[in-house]
């Protein structure tokens, strides 16, 4: 596997590892900083010649602790800086990604998920739907979070990333996992498809001719506080209006939708167009920002869908906002697995038959 | 003429300074400032302040505010 | 139309390069293509695979139970994944380190000794190419014409040099002729 | 005519009051730096990341740009202002705890990577902020909330001397202990601060001044008495002096 | 304040954080790591003249992951350990309490919460409602975690913390707030209430006359993950069905049920005493165990109440508990603040009328 | 009669094989710390913290009792164990990226604080088991993933000498650097290793041994080159020898 | 029945401590009790206090907004506290650092010499436990016995010493008697 | 009679061992075993093996497993 060139003509073949990366670059991150951890080992690697090649910024850190540390330091400066790393290293980001929030600073995150919890092991997995989207951080904060479905997704979410990231100052996750990192499929790069955003309103860069800048998560009294939680929660809100992005197949007329983030939403798409090819009346749901959650979408299909059906490759994590955008007004049930490849697409039709026959 | 010029609201009362100058020409003052500490005063009847600015280095908090010599 | 593939080996025997020039060549035949490689305890050693998936509309599953064609570079990988054929699936075995047994019957084998033939070739490590060769006479899929654009694109600049060599080792392949079984 | 030998300096904001306690040596330190800051003509052109401790506030007080880093996490911060930056002056300016305790592994790996940008770390033996506990630089013997009997080896191990762990990575261009103790050692505090800027400036790597200080409230001492501890205690088992200064074989 | 005798004869008036510190000492805590944070650091500094005293571990970590992971280091020899800390640090815990999981040890966590996020302050809050019951750990795992409702509750739950762990091998935590951890109130101990549990048969004493032990979370197979993951999920099903505890107050015809969790269900309970003076058909309803959550009552309760109303001090975190719980069936309703003290007896009552009104 | 001078040691699992690649010197560090419990009796009194590396699997080849650190953590929990159990006899066996990169602190502070267990510690100039990339101790122009033209100054800094570091520490014991690139040093290794856990059965405080080893993998290079390369280029930066020996003036 | 009070001072006036007393009074009188601290800024100064709610039920609410009693040992705390006070509360003011206005007319007012009494008694530290004196007198809700009592269980056994001196200081303000007003 | 028992299965064919040998009694086996690798094999016909156990000591991976000197 070479390095592929910073903005390759055409379709190339690519990992979606190295298309995050490379897509990182033709965005303008002009920082990277990471510690290497399976399955997201490539995007490090691939950063690392690249960024000294284009003269950016690159440090292999001592942690990922530094490394969130350090993406936080460069965003102060208004900078495009993004680390990558995977479950239980992102796990040592909580506390960051708290101070970061509240900073409302433009962290870009990449998070590959392998197979948890602890150590686990590096199979594909999407048990860290709940880490991305609530976190174990302290106090209340949400991150945008982005969830790719396939190779050119990893690019156009990772360009969306940095967009939304500074568009809002707020910390910004692509959620990829292992089989996305790993694989490769054909895709287009192109050009950073948005606009700038202009941070010369709050980026530290020495107090000349205007009034020191603090950038801090501190708030001395409980009121300060209160105000700036509700500013930010009307920022979430916001977002909310603004940026819920997700992917429908023929749910218009579906009695049963299968909804499923992120790469396991392929098999689902396969195996509802194979049910449909039975003649049962399916569709296919997938939230592509997972925070924001898509819940008006999803309440608006609970009046027209019979039953929900959602499928991860954990023990059900997206199902709970599913069931709270659902709200009790048709079933929804669960179908996963807790690590390892995708769940087959003849055992998906099996569980669609099994629950339109019911 | 020597002489310092003190900041009485910020001062905290520590006396370092007192002990610090040379001629003694620091003494603690009876007013209460808005810290509920009782401020240092200079009190140089017969002008023998050096400008050392001992005191000044000395304050941990900048309550001598100014040191002039000469 | 929707095709799997699984090429499989010991590590160091380059499948995952095969896999990918397969994978680049499908695209470069405007099809869908995956490409997705076991990757398994982080230590070394053990078989090595990756699975292609071509599709002509949007790939379906990248990592597929039942699978259409196999290239085993090794008996570890032979016998790893005979079971995973789809019935009317093909094996293609490295005949040079694969005996020729044939234990499933709803399936066809081609036997070809491409160790062996790359050797003679020049280089025991083209093993690789060459049974892409096979595959491509055998599958009727993807042409000689369309894999040696893929070799083109994958080979990194420095090793641009070895390109003659593994086209005609893909030649070789492809004009292996199987014993009639 | 009269001139004037001491002034508040320019980097320090116009007519605050700090928040530490009576005699606590944070104030003079941060009063340092902002000298050498003014001096060097550093204020308009300098980048922080603060530190969480006593000196969390330190945005209320230097006139200086800065970004709040998680406790322990300032020169992690700080590296990635310096890369994304390298034009800009950039410093930390940290506890004990911060920097030796919870901060120690990104302590010593900027030195290692030898960034080019300069900590300063208050040694007062003590988590004053917290209430005065016991930290990695609680000298053996000493009484703190935490070691209600006096630090012991048994229970809690030996004090870290951060100056010479700093002088050992090779990308430490600069690592002093000074003392705040009296009027000359303050004076000689001032030199080392300013070196080590000035050693940023220069491109040289990572500097850094390891000073001690006082934390009185916590000590359950007396200004006064504070400063002798410093002088007393302290100050021989943290001996001051230059560790490491690439341009100075030491 | 002095430190309690051990086990002090009747009624005492003691900090909540001295409480929890003195209670974990008569539970038999054999280790204490700690790195101090307000508003905790009074169990920390208990601890380290207590343990002293009788001869126990005590360390002064160098920081909370330190903490976590002595805890666990003590834990897998089968000895009662624990730490304490606050908000932003329990962030810094949360790959341990994730590795934790998986290695199934019954380390014991005290989180005293803060404001947030981030640094944020150092007020009452209880906005790491989300940070215990999910956490930012990798993979699918659950903590126990126990909310104390006052100082007596301190006590009692900091013995049942220890036993639930122990008893389930599963990390447990109490789930306290500034407010509980700084107040006093008179208290009695008592004894250790429940039985000691017999470790011997997985704990590491050295692989004297038996096969050596190891306690991992890697799981070499992704099939060996997914076993190993239902049979944790087993246990949190067994565990919800037996341990699950809830404070309820005049439930029973309540049209109207506040549920509250912590040191902000004493007001609410006060207000539902005011609202029913007023004739008003409210009840209060407060989990006790806030993981598992009570999901049944709160289900059968959905089936008598015509509304309820959730109450926190956070922007909305158990709500969605609740939500779950109730899935749709009568609405939630959700009042809160940020952080600081608790919402007033008297605003309560005026929200308890303005949603009865409605 | 012909006597058995070698056998594989009996803390050593029955029939069990290494995952290591061939030539990898993991295999001898094991091996090494498996002769020493069965020379000192230690197997059935020992339980080890395994640290995340290419050694995580430890426990499919040490025969004692073990709990799995989560990466960087291990001498936390080693601590944790020990404190909990003084009687048992505790040790890590760690990679140098688990060691001194993310794990530094913890494995600082439990020098500082002089816990009486042992370290020891594979220092194989790169992160083994995530393929090959720079780590802390990646000696200047090494290439690897993360350097793929050299490792230079001025994006990654220094590499760390990890045993003067844990000899600066006051509650250090013993500290010492073997390489394992001839017979003769792995005699010597062995030694040192013996040492360091009679020290802490002698409950002297920290002991550690830090050992120079091959990644014939992520070098590219042959065993016989790797360990050629151990030799020639990594003993001149780490260079062998006993930093510290509280029993002995060094 | 319930009732809250606040005691607040400078830092170094030894109000929580009297605060621990009151409760520990109530405790020992057999009320349900809780005391509260103000614990704001992590840095040190400023002015200090703390909640007692008392009732003979649970205790409704551990903060609260109205207040029953106030002891004001410092002008700031007069300032700060006033306000909260209820309709026809009662504000106990440390007359020696608080000037005797009455801004609220719908409250009552006691000013004590506290800090005076307490130098003529021997030490300026006691006027905390001297204002208890008063509040007990002033409230009728406990008596000097179960004050007494309290400060046997809150002092520490090293300060017990200070034992007899307190009680005095608690009779001294039990037996203050305001200036009409 | 010196000699030493190698362990096929375990060899992972890194061949340390033959240099180490002073005498050159190792030598790299035909066979593959289930590794993948061609282990070695202990060739001492002329009983030269003085039982050092260099070959051993030097074996990363255990697959000597046992050396008898004398
Ligand atoms: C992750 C985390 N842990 C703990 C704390 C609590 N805390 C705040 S400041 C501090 C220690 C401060 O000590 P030091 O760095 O020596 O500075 P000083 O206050 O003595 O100047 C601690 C432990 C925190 N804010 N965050
Ligand atoms: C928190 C965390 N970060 C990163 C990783 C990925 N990881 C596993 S092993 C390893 C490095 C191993 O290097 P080293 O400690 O030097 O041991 P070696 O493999 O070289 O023996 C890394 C980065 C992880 N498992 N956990
Ligand atoms: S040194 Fe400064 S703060 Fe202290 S008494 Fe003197 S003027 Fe006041
Ligand atoms: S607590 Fe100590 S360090 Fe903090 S301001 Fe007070 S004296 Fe200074
Ligand atoms: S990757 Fe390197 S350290 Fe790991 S087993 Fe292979 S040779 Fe050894
Ligand atoms: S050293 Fe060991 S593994 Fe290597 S070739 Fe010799 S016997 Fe085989």
């Amino acid at each position: 596997m070479t390095l592929t060139a910073t903005k390759p003509e055409g379709k190339v073949l690519i990992k979606g590892n190295y298309a995050i990366a490379n897509a990182a670059v033709i965005a303008g991150c002009e920082c990277y900083f990471g510690y290497p951890i399976t399955p997201q080992s490539e995007i490090g690697e691939f950063m690392s010649g690249k960024m000294q090649e284009l003269k950016r910024a690159y440090v292999s850190s001592e942690s990922e602790l530094a490394s969130i540390n350090m993406v936080i330091g460069a965003c102060s400066t208004g900078a495009k800086a993004m680390t990558s790393s995977s479950s239980c290293a992102v796990s040592l980001m909580q506390e960051a990604l708290s101070y970061a929030t509240a900073e409302e600073l433009p962290v870009v995150l990449v998070s590959v998920m392998r197979g948890g919890p602890g150590l686990g092991n590096i199979y594909p997995s999407q048990g860290d739907y709940n880490q991305a989207t609530i976190g174990g951080g302290n106090g209340d904060y949400k991150l945008i979070v982005l969830a790719p479905g396939n190779v050119q997704e990893c690019i156009d979410l990772t360009y969306k990333a940095f967009y939304l990231a500074h568009k809002y100052k707020n910390p910004t996750m692509v959620l990829a996992d292992g089989l996305l990192g790993q694989m490769m499929e054909p895709v287009t790069f192109g050009d950073y498809p948005y606009p700038e955003v202009d941070d010369s309103a709050w980026a530290l860069t020495g107090a000349k001719g205007r009034g020191r800048r603090v950038i801090r998560s501190y708030a001395p009294s409980a009121d300060d506080q209160c105000v700036f939680l509700n500013k930010l929660y009307a920022k979430y809100a916001l977002i909310e209006e603004k940026e819920v992005m997700y992917d429908e197949y023929m749910t218009e007329d579906a009695d049963l939708i299968v909804a499923s983030f992120g790469s396991m939403s392929r098999n689902v798409k396969s195996a509802v167009k194979i049910a449909r090819e039975k003649g049962l009346k399916v569709g296919a749901f997938r939230p592509i920002t997972i925070s924001p959650f898509p819940n008006k979408r999803l309440k608006e299909l609970s009046c027209s869908a019979k039953k929900f059906l959602v499928t991860e490759i954990n023990m059900g994590q997206m199902v709970r906002d599913v069931r709270l955008a659902v709200n009790g007004k048709v079933p929804v049930e669960f179908y996963g697995k807790g690590v390892g490849s995708m769940i087959d697409v003849e055992d998906l039709v099996d569980k669609i038959e099994s629950l339109i026959e019911v | 003429m020597s002489h310092i010029e003190i900041d009485e609201q910020r001062c905290k009362a520590c006396y370092l300074c007192i002990d610090e100058c040379p001629k003694k020409l620091i003494k603690v003052g009876e007013k209460v400032n808005k810290l509920g500490a009782k401020p240092v005063e200079f009190c140089d009847p017969k002008g023998e302040c050096l400008g050392c600015a001992m005191c000044a280095t000395r304050c941990p908090d900048m309550a001598i505010t100014k040191v002039f010599r000469g | 139309m929707e095709k799997s593939f699984i090429i499989a080996g010991f590590g160091g025997q380059g499948v995952l390069l095969a896999g990918e020039v397969l994978a680049s060549a499908f695209m470069h035949d405007d099809k869908n293509v995956t490409w997705y490689p076991s990757y398994g305890a982080e230590m070394r050693g053990g078989t090595v695979n990756c699975q292609i998936v071509m599709s002509e509309s949007e790939v379906s599953s990248v990592n597929k139970k039942e699978i259409d064609f196999v290239i085993a570079l090794n008996d570890l990988s032979f016998d790893k994944f005979l079971p995973r054929l789809k019935k009317g699936g093909m094996m293609i075995a490295n005949s040079s380190l694969v005996k020729e047994i044939k234990k499933r019957t709803d399936i066809n084998y081609i036997f070809a000794p491409v160790t062996k033939m790359a050797a003679e070739l020049g280089n025991v490590k083209m093993a690789n190419i060459l049974s892409l060769g096979v595959l491509a006479k055998a599958s009727g899929l993807i042409s000689v014409d369309k894999l040696t654009k893929a070799l083109d694109t994958v080979l990194p600049p420095h090793r641009k040099n070895l390109l003659p060599k593994n086209i005609e080792a893909l030649n070789l392949g492809f004009n292996f002729q199987p014993a009639l079984v | 005519m009269a001139t004037q030998v001491f002034k508040v300096p320019d980097s320090i904001i116009k007519d605050m009051t700090y928040g530490f306690c009576p005699g606590c040596d944070h104030g003079v330190a941060i009063r340092l730096v902002a000298e050498c800051l003014d001096e060097l003509g550093l204020k308009e052109n300098a980048i922080t990341a603060t530190s969480i401790g006593c000196s969390v506030c330190l945005y209320d007080y230097l006139d200086v740009d800065s970004v709040e880093a998680p406790h322990g996490r300032a020169l992690a911060e700080a590296t990635g202002i310096k890369r994304a930056r390298p034009d800009k002056f950039v410093f930390t300016y940290q506890g004990d705890g911060d920097f030796a305790s919870i901060g120690l592994g990104e302590s010593t790996h900027a030195a290692l990577r030898g960034e080019n940008i300069t900590a300063i770390c208050i040694n007062n033996t003590t988590y004053g902020m917290t209430g005065g506990q016991l930290g990695p630089t609680t000298l053996l013997g000493q009484v703190t909330t935490t070691s209600p009997t006096g630090r012991n080896v048994e229970y809690y191990g030996y004090p870290i001397r951060i100056a010479e762990h700093i002088a050992l990575c090779e990308g430490t261009a600069y690592s002093a202990r000074v003392s705040l103790d009296s009027v000359a050692n303050i004076r000689k505090a001032k030199q080392a601060i300013k070196k080590a800027f000035e050693y940023q400036l220069k491109g040289l790597g990572f500097s850094f001044v390891e000073i001690l200080s006082t934390c009185p409230t916590n000590w359950h001492m007396t200004p006064q008495k504070a400063h002798d501890r410093v002088r007393d205690d302290m100050m021989k088992v943290f001996v001051p002096g230059v560790y490491k200064d690439v341009l100075q074989k030491v």
